[in-house]
Formats: C-alpha cells, structure tokens, sequence
C-alpha cells in the first residue's frame, strides 16, 4: 500500500534525522531534547512493526523515564567545561569508515535473512493455553523465557546496588537528592495530585489486561513509576532513605517471589519454573504483581542516583 | 528432537549452582553489609559443593550434564548445559571467588555498632553477582541468556573496580562500564541475526542447523567484536589497566582472574560450539594475530610500568593474549589440534590463579608498606618471604617456566604450533615467555637485595596463605593428570570445519 | 519496500551512526546517548526479525519481541548506572573525563598513589 | 473511509515532524521542547487514527500510554532547567 | 445514518488536521518563544480534541469511547501545565535554557 509506505519513508527518514540531532547537538541539554522526540518516534516505529508491547515499553522507559534520567543529568553535568582534547580529523575519518562499514553489513545481512523466516510464533501460541494467558509476548516473559526474566530482574536491583554503590561513605543510609526544585511551581503540583492516582489506575490496568491483550507487568510499572517521580517532583513526597527495610523488601519482592516460585516449580508442576497444569495464570500473576511493585520502585531508585544526604535530615 | 534436548541426571544441580548466587544478592540486598558478607561466606562452600558435583556427574556420564528449564525444550524454553569446560571453569570460579572473599574480610568488614556500610554492602553483593554470572555463562545453553548473564557481569564487575570511591577509580570504572556496555550490545545485535537466520538462539540448535549466510558472517564479526572488548583484547584493552590497578586488590584479583574469562568462554562457546560449520575465513588467524599483538604489547608495557599492580594489570593483557591462539590452533580436525585446544584452556586456567594470586600478594606489600613502586621494593622480600614466594611462583606460571600451569599450557601451546607448521604462534609464545620473565625480574630482583626495609605494618598471616595457596594451585595444574584433559573434552562438538572447503 | 525493510535500514543506521557517535564524541553523558542510539538499532533489528516472522494469523514472532522488553529495561538500568558514575565522578574531580591516571601507558606521577 | 483516516495520521505525522525544524534552529532549549511537547501530541493523534482505521490491538493503549507520559518528560525539562536553579530563591511563590 | 456519522468524522478530524498544522506553522513562523507556547497549546489542544471527538462515534462500545475522552482529559492537563510553567517562566524573564 503506497500510502503506509509514503508513511513509513518519512518516519524512517525523522527517526534518523532525530538521531543526527541527538548526537551532533552542540550542547547536551540539546542533545537530550532530541533524544526524548526520538523515543517519542520509535514507539511509533515500533506500532508499524506490530509490536504494540514494545511501543509501550519503549514509550515509558524510553521515552519518558530514561528522558527525566539524561535532563536531570545534564542539568548537572552539562556546565561541566569538556576536558578531553576533541577528536582529531584522522580519528574522525577512521570512526565514520568503521560505522558504515558496520551499517552496510548489517543491512546487507538484515535485507538477505533467509525467506520464509524461522518463527516461534506457531509453537509461543501452541503452549499459550496451558498458560491461561491470550498475550503470546507476555507468555515469552513469565512463561517460555521465564528464567530470562527472573535474571534480568536481578540485574535491575543489582543495577540499583551499584548505584547506591558509588555514594559518598558518608551519606550511607540517606536518601538520594530530592527530585524536584525546593519550591515546586503550582501548576506541577495541581498536575501531580490529578495525573498521579489516574496514571496510577492506567498502570494496575496495563499490567492486569496485559495477560490477554498488550501491556504487563514491565509496562505497568514502568507507569507506575512514572507517576511516583512525579509526585517526587513536585515535593509531594521525598526519596526514601535507602536504608529503609521496606524499600529494600519492595525492590526484591518481584525478583525474590518469582526464584521462589521457580524453586517451587518440582513440587508444583516438575520441573524448576514450570506452573501447575491449569492453575498457571493464577500463579503468574502473583509473581507478576511482585514485579509490577519491584519495577516500579527500582526504575526511580535508578533515576534518583545514589544518597547524597541533601534529604532524609 | 535431539538427546541433548531432555534433562539428564544432576541437571538440577545447573538450577541450583545459578540460583544459590543469585538469591544470595536478593537476602544480602535486604539485609544488610553485614549480613551480606555471611551469606556471600556462608554460601561459598555450597556453591564449592555444587561445582564439585556437577564434574563428578559430568565425568560419570561422559557427557554433558543437562537441565530443561520449565520441561520446556528449545527453541520455545531455554535448557542449562554443562560439559567438561564448564565443570573445570565452574570449579575454578568456585575456588577462586571465596579466596578473594576471606582476603577481603580484613578490609571489607562492617564497622562494629553498624548493620550496614557502603563498602561492605557493595563488594560483598557484588561478589556473589560475579559467581551468579559466571555459573550462568558456564552452563547456560541459550545465547539470550547468556546476554542476560554478561549484563550482570557487567553490573558487578564495574562497580568492584571503583568500589574506593576515588575519582580516579571512577574514571577507569567509567571507561570500563562504556567499554562493557559496547560489547554487549555488539553480542545483542549478532543475536538479533542469528535468531533471525536460524529462529533459535540454542546452542546446540543453532550448531544443528547452521550454514553460511550473509547474516551468519556478519553476526560471528559483531559477536566476536563485542565480546572481544570485554575480554580486553589488544587493541580493544584501554580500559583494562586503570580498572584493574586501581581496585582493592581482592576485586583485582577477581577482575583479572575470572571476569575477563567469562567473556572468553563465550568467545571460544561461540566459535567451537556455536560456528564450527561455519568456514572461518581467516577469522581464526585473525584473532591469532591480535592475541599475539597482545603478548607483545602487554609485555613491552608492562616491563615499564612504575607500580606493580599496574605491572600485574598489563600482563594481564599479555597473558589473555596467549587465549587467542586457541583459535588458530584448536580448530579443525587434525592431529594437533587436541594439544591447541587444551594448552589454551590449561592457559585460562592457570592464568586465573596465577594472576589471582599475585594481585593478592600485590594487595599485601601494599598494605605492609604503605605503596607498590617497585624501585622501592628494596629488601622487602626478606620481611615478607611468603608474599615474594607467592609472586615468584605465579610468575613462573606467567613465564611458562616449569612445574606449573603455565608451562604445561604454553608446552602444549608450542607442540600444537609446531605440528601444524604455523611457527609464527610459536616465536609468539617464546617471545612472551621472555618478556614475561624480564617483567618478573623487575619485581623480584630489588626485593631480594638486603636493604633496610620498614614496614608499616606486619603482613596478615591469613592473607599471605590465601595467596600462597592460589599460586600453588597454579603450579599444581602443571601436574594435570592426562584424565584431567579428558574432562577438558566432553561435549567438545567434533569439528566440522574439515568438512567444508 | 516492506514495513520490516525500510525499519532494517533505519536499525542499521542507527547502528552506524550511535557507533560513529560513541568513537568521536568526548563528553561521556553523549557517550551514553550514543550507546543508546545503537540500543535502540539493535532493538529495531529484533523487531524486524519478530516482523518477519508473521506466519499465517500471528502477526509476528512474539519471542524477539520479549527480547527487546527485556533489553530496553537492561539498557536503562545500564544508563542509570552510568549517570551515576559520572555525576560522581564530576563531584569527586570537578570534570569528567575518560583519562584516569595511568590509564594510557606509563604512570607518570611520582608520588605514592 | 480507512485511508481518509490513515492519511490523516500521515499529514499529522509529517506536520508535526516538519515542527521538529524547530529542535534544529532553537535558539532557546524551551523552543526546542514545544516541539517536542507538540510531537507527542501528535503522535499520539495519529496513533488513535491509525487504530481507528486498521483495528491491530493494543495501539490505544499505546496511545494512553503516551498521553500518561508525553507531559513528562516535558515537566522534567521546565523543572530541571539549568537556570531555573536561581528562581528557587526568587519570587517563585 | 453511517453516512453522516463519516461525514462528521472527516469533519472533525479534518479540523484536528488543520489546528496540528497551524500550531506547528505557529511553532515555526513565530518570532518569540511566549508567542509560540501560545500558538502551539491551543492549536494542539484542539487538534487532539477534534481527531478525538472525530474518533468517538467509530467507537465499537461506551467503554473505548471513554478510554478516548480520558485520554484527551490527560494530554489537556499536561499540556496545560507545562504551558503554565513555561509561561511564568517566560514572564519572569527567566533565561530558560
């Protein structure tokens, strides 16, 4: 159809666009304006491509989490004069000839995949039933690739373990820098008060009818940590001591409750991370409930940074 | 369906040596510094245990130990593998881990009165992030997982070099991270290709049904590029030394022993495992050569370092430098390529607790005499007689003098380069024998004169053990038992490159 | 040209370009932007592979999609470890740099570090 | 009636990329940001059109979920401007 | 009935068409930044609301119909605030950057 393709070549052609932006702006706040646009584009891109769970993904920790990360840094960062001698023309040369190269391959390799295409998508949709769930994707996550999943959970809270990490020994047990300005403007508060329980119900939604249509847990709270750092952001509330039992009990619970229940999988259903014949989707979204909290109290501890003992007094 | 495809007996020993370390950072997370430093301790022996078992199941079948997670098969499920390299690296990280951590309990205890503090808590669940890491990459089957897996290394080795907290420490931890997260997208990428080719990422699949394809090429060159800059291979080794000299010696001695073998081991699963049928191109002897660049450059570097934790870092990119002749001389179906293959894991091997050992040993002097210049290490192998031994007998290793690992892995190294006519290696190898011994002298040769020496204070008798203990395990390879090489070989695919042109 | 192509050049490119961006630029939070351009080509590259693998009613392959779920929320994680580092490298030095001491080759200082 | 919506989405969508001109020339970061606050709006227009028109599950949530989040990251920008630092002790009130 | 209920669709959302194009020649063509926030909120407010109002009557049920206004309400909200931030900002003569 002429019409999606005329479609397609202009987005492809702002995305790219955007992306030169990205890197070529002068300044870093500009940079990451452009950066937030182009997380705006991919989730679009993403749609054309039919995958309306990674657009949404892509739009919450893209777009507008990874977005507030890079302003808040740059912010800081940004005044900072560069130290290191810009690159000299003969590395310039050498890094673009080395980057197209590495594009023209990857096309070329991308553009002569084998046709027909290898798919799981039959096999994802023959065990879907013993599941209960109607989202093959979500089926990959805590279903087929659950081990994956569990994992990379853990390398989300060992990723909050390093940043705390890098804290001054001083502040130890503090809280991380408030996340708004000391006196925050109305309007941000009355937008806090309102967006935040809405955006709040919007994320419990995505995650419980992410087992049939898009959406789950990681999307879900990806939103709900949204609507948590606004609410930081507008002085509602303040980051958490990190020393508080419960924030550390709410960062593991979803990584904890799922290698718990992978543990239990022999005597429930034979096999490590198995799920009992017909009762899988109740057991499924108990641990997708923990990993709905876990995330999103882990993307904005990562935001946050580690405790500098500017609050907690 | 292939034999390899149903879970065998031991299996769920895989499970348990990937979850052990991996709930250990979710309790020592909750819980606290202090509490983290038992469980990392506590769970040592366990983890030992386990290791211990899955080689003895392994060496009883004869062939890999496997585990299916879930019931369910690849390519939907994910399935845990464990062959003879993976027993032997599994042990060794199980060795080598909690002898980093009892060196470390002097300078990473929790302050009495506190529940918590930020080094403890850091170095103590980073440490177990590392063994989950690595049994992960020594057992897992499935290339995604294996992704997740050098994520997490990542994630722990990282802020291990800068847990001092010293601008200069984040500065290397800075380039190592960007270094790191480079390589791994790189892998990501050629995963995205070979799913795309094949419609599987496992292992033992992808071996089944590769052929050549654009896309195949082009994701072996991403993988490898990837993977290369996180094992530090010349020229991709920037960010190795600063990271490396700069951590507290027990993080030092786990960087440079095990972290940048993990990202080895998926080099060589790749290539052995994954790509067998796959015509090399001259890949092999590229990787040859850039490891050959390595012993060079490393040595030369290293003969003129300053300080000795610096010293120990570059010769550590000459000793993985010597990693990379495995490909040119363990691949193929010939008469030496047994020896090729074996000298370039007894190399893995020996470096890990030779290196291991002498970063400890590095750590000690600094402690006793309050810096690491060598031009000042005057007389000081007379008040410290264990340390200097413990860098004596890892620099054997490094030199590939004998008894040791070293030897019997660039021995067997030397045999197979000779066999095949590829006399380049071997220059290669005796050129960084000798180097290495000129980096050795250095430190050994003022220590032993009888200069006047004071110390800050005596070294820990249980620290000099540790590290005496570790270089000896490094000799003590040198008299590997042919059986030992056996193990070295179960589930090591028949090579097929022969077959095609 | 398809959906799936036409995003196959968009995935390389960015690839290319985050690549070219990550060598050139000296300032590490446009180092971190860079890594996440080639981030995000490599996903695009995923998605395609997914795309491609409609067969019949399903639209695509769901298993490169959860791929990429998990892969966006990693490479954030890495993003955020990576500010971290840096802001505290500028509080500890006052810039950032990527040339710690010793870090090129000899160690020049004489002072016991 | 499908393709009076899909190119509807399309003009949209261009319109509003044509907009992006504005990241490109400035001068101020604040110019730069309306065009991106303008981009979200529009994006997430043209993806209630584009689910209108093709039916593919999920696009509305797409959509509500940008809607949740496009004034985000904007607030993020106005909040952590650099010099808005000054305005904390100013007549803020 | 379909007939004029499409008619009202391509109304409503060739008017949503028109404001997103004249906010973004507002974006573009204005001389400073107060003018353009001003330019650029209404018309795209309007222009979301009218592609709204334009999508309700294709809605299959009341439920998706109210996910539409919700949707609206929030974008509206947004955009108001921040236009309200930047806006004082801008008065106050603030060197946003």
């Amino acid at each position: 159809m002429i019409l999606f393709e005329a479609l397609d070549l202009g987005l492809a052609a702002l995305v790219l666009g955007v992306a030169t932006w990205t890197i070529a702006a002068r300044r870093v706040f500009g940079a990451v304006v452009g950066y937030v646009a182009y997380g705006l584009l991919l989730a679009i891109v993403w749609v054309r491509l039919y995958a309306p769970d990674v657009a949404l993904t892509e739009a919450a920790i893209g777009g507008g989490v990874t977005g507030v990360l890079l302003i808040s840094a740059s912010t800081r960062l940004g005044r900072l004069p560069a130290v290191d001698a810009p690159p000299g023309a003969a590395l310039k040369f050498g890094a673009a000839v080395i980057s197209a190269l590495v594009a023209s391959v990857l096309a070329a390799a991308v553009i002569y995949l084998p046709d027909p295409a290898p798919s799981l998508a039959p096999e994802a949709d023959a065990h879907l039933s013993a599941t209960g769930l109607g989202n093959a994707v979500t089926a990959v996550l805590i279903a087929y690739r659950s081990f994956d999943t569990m994992l990379e959970k853990v390398v989300l809270v060992l990723a909050v373990a390093g940043v705390w990490s890098v804290a001054p020994d001083r502040f130890w047990g503090g809280a991380p820098a408030p996340l708004g300005r000391a006196v925050p403007d109305a309007a941000l508060v009355f937008l806090a008060r309102i967006l935040a329980p809405v955006g709040a119900v919007i994320g419990v939604q995505m995650f419980w009818v992410g087992a049939d249509e898009p959406g789950g847990a990681f999307q879900g709270g990806a939103i709900l940590a949204a609507m948590w750092m606004l609410v930081m952001m507008a002085r509602l509330t303040d980051p958490p001591r990190i020393s508080s039992r419960w924030l550390r009990l709410g960062l593991i619970a979803g990584p904890a409750v799922f290698l718990l229940l992978g543990l239990a999988g022999p005597v429930m259903a034979g096999s490590f991370f198995a799920f009992p014949e017909g009762f899988a989707k109740p057991v499924i979204l108990f641990i997708e409930a923990f990993m709905v909290l876990s995330i999103a109290v882990t993307l904005p501890l990562l935001v946050l940074g580690p405790p500098n003992g500017e609050a907690g007094r | 369906m292939t034999a390899a495809d149903a879970t065998t007996q031991g299996g769920a020993l895989l499970v348990f040596a990937i979850l052990l370390p991996a709930a250990g950072i979710l309790a020592s997370l909750a819980l606290g510094g202090r509490a983290a430093e038992r469980v990392a301790l506590g769970s040592a022996p366990i983890a030992l245990v386990i290791a211990l078992a899955v080689l003895v199941e392994v060496w009883r079948a004869g062939r890999p130990v496997v585990y299916v997670i879930a019931g369910l098969s690849p390519p939907l499920g994910i399935a845990l593998r464990a062959d003879g390299i993976s027993t032997v690296f599994l042990l060794t990280s199980a060795l080598i881990v909690p002898a980093a951590g009892l060196f470390a309990r002097a300078g990473f205890a929790t302050p009495p009165g506190a529940e918590d503090s930020r080094k403890a808590f850091a170095f103590w669940i980073m440490l177990q992030a590392i063994s989950a890491a690595l049994a992960i990459i020594f057992v897992s089957g499935d290339l995604f997982n294996l992704y997740v897996a050098l994520e997490l290394l990542t994630f722990a080795a990282v802020p291990l070099a800068c847990v001092e907290g010293r601008a200069e420490t984040f500065a290397a931890a800075l380039r190592y991270l960007l270094f790191a997260l480079f390589g791994s997208i790189f892998y990501l990428l050629g995963a995205a290709l070979l799913y795309g080719a094949f419609g599987t990422l496992d292992i033992a699949l992808l071996a089944e049904r590769m052929r050549p394809l654009p896309a195949v090429t082009a994701a072996a060159a991403l993988m490898t590029a990837g993977l290369l800059a996180k094992t530090a291979l010349f020229p991709l080794h920037l960010w190795l030394p600063p990271a490396h000299a700069n951590a507290p010696a027990p993080a030092s001695a786990v960087l440079s022993g095990l972290v940048v073998k993990g990202s080895f081991f998926l080099t060589v699963r790749l290539w052995f495992y994954v790509l067998p049928a796959l015509p090399a191109f001259g890949f092999d002897a590229l990787l040859g050569a850039l490891g050959s660049g390595a012993v060079v450059f490393g040595s030369v570097l290293a003969l003129r370092q300053p300080r000795l934790k610096l010293l120990i870092a570059y010769s550590t990119i000459a000793q993985i430098g010597y990693l990379f002749l495995i490909f040119p001389l363990g691949s193929g179906l010939h008469a030496w390529t047994s020896d090729g293959w074996n000298g370039g894991l007894m190399q893995v091997l020996a470096h890990a607790f030779a290196k291991a050992a002498m970063f400890l040993a590095a750590g000690l002097l600094y402690e006793s005499l309050g810096h690491d210049r060598i031009a000042k290490f005057s007389g000081a192998a007379r008040v410290m007689p264990l340390t200097f031994l413990t860098l004596g007998l890892g620099g054997l290793s490094l030199m590939g003098l004998p008894p040791s690992g070293g030897f019997a892995a660039k021995w067997l190294l030397l045999r197979a380069s000779v066999a095949s006519g590829q006399w380049l290696w071997a220059i290669v190898v005796l050129l960084g024998g000798l180097l290495a011994a000129g980096y050795v002298y250095r430190i050994l040769a003022p220590a032993l004169s009888s200069d006047p020496v004071a110390l800050k204070a005596p070294p820990r008798r249980a620290g000099e053990a540790i590290a005496l203990t570790l270089a000896l395990v490094a000799v003590a390879l040198g008299f590997a038992p042919d059986s030992f090489f056996q193990l070295l070989n179960i589930g090591r695919p028949p090579l097929a490159t022969a077959g095609l042109p | 040209m398809s959906a799936s192509t036409i995003a196959g050049f968009v995935g390389a490119g960015l690839v290319g370009l985050g690549l070219y961006a990550l060598i050139v630029n000296t300032e590490p939070l446009k180092k971190l932007l860079a890594f996440n351009v080639i981030g995000n080509g490599v996903f695009l590259v995923f998605g395609i592979v997914a795309r491609r693998g409609a067969v019949g009613a399903f639209p695509f392959d769901p298993v490169p999609q959860a791929m990429v779920i998990t892969g966006i929320v990693v490479a954030f994680a890495a993003s955020a470890f990576a500010v971290a580092l840096m802001l505290r490298l500028a509080e500890e030095s006052g810039s950032v740099s990527f040339d710690p001491e010793g870090g090129m080759g000899v160690d020049q200082g004489d002072e016991d570090a | 009636m499908n393709d009076v919506l899909l190119t509807a989405a399309g003009i949209i969508l261009v319109t509003v990329g044509a907009g992006l001109a504005r990241v490109l020339y400035g001068p101020r970061e604040v110019d730069r940001m309306m065009a991106v606050q303008l981009l979200g709006t529009g994006g997430i227009a043209a993806l209630l059109l584009a689910a209108s028109a093709t039916g593919v599950a999920g696009v509305e949530n797409v959509a509500l979920g940008l809607a949740l989040l496009s004034s985000f990251a904007s607030v993020a920008f106005v909040n952590a401007s650099p010099a808005q630092g000054a305005s904390d002790r100013g007549e803020n009130r | 009935m379909s007939i004029v209920l499409d008619l009202f669709t391509v109304v409503a959302v060739g008017a949503g068409v028109f404001f997103f194009l004249a906010g973004t020649v507002a974006l573009i063509r204005f001389p400073d930044s107060l003018s353009r926030l001003h330019g650029l909120t209404k018309a795209d407010n309007l222009g979301l609301g009218l592609v709204v109002l334009g999508l309700i009557p294709r809605a299959a049920s009341p439920l998706p119909a109210l996910k539409l206004i919700v949707l609206w309400a929030l974008v509206q909200l947004g955009s108001a605030t921040i236009a309200q931030m930047i806006g004082g900002a801008l008065r106050r003569r603030e060197p946003i950057e």
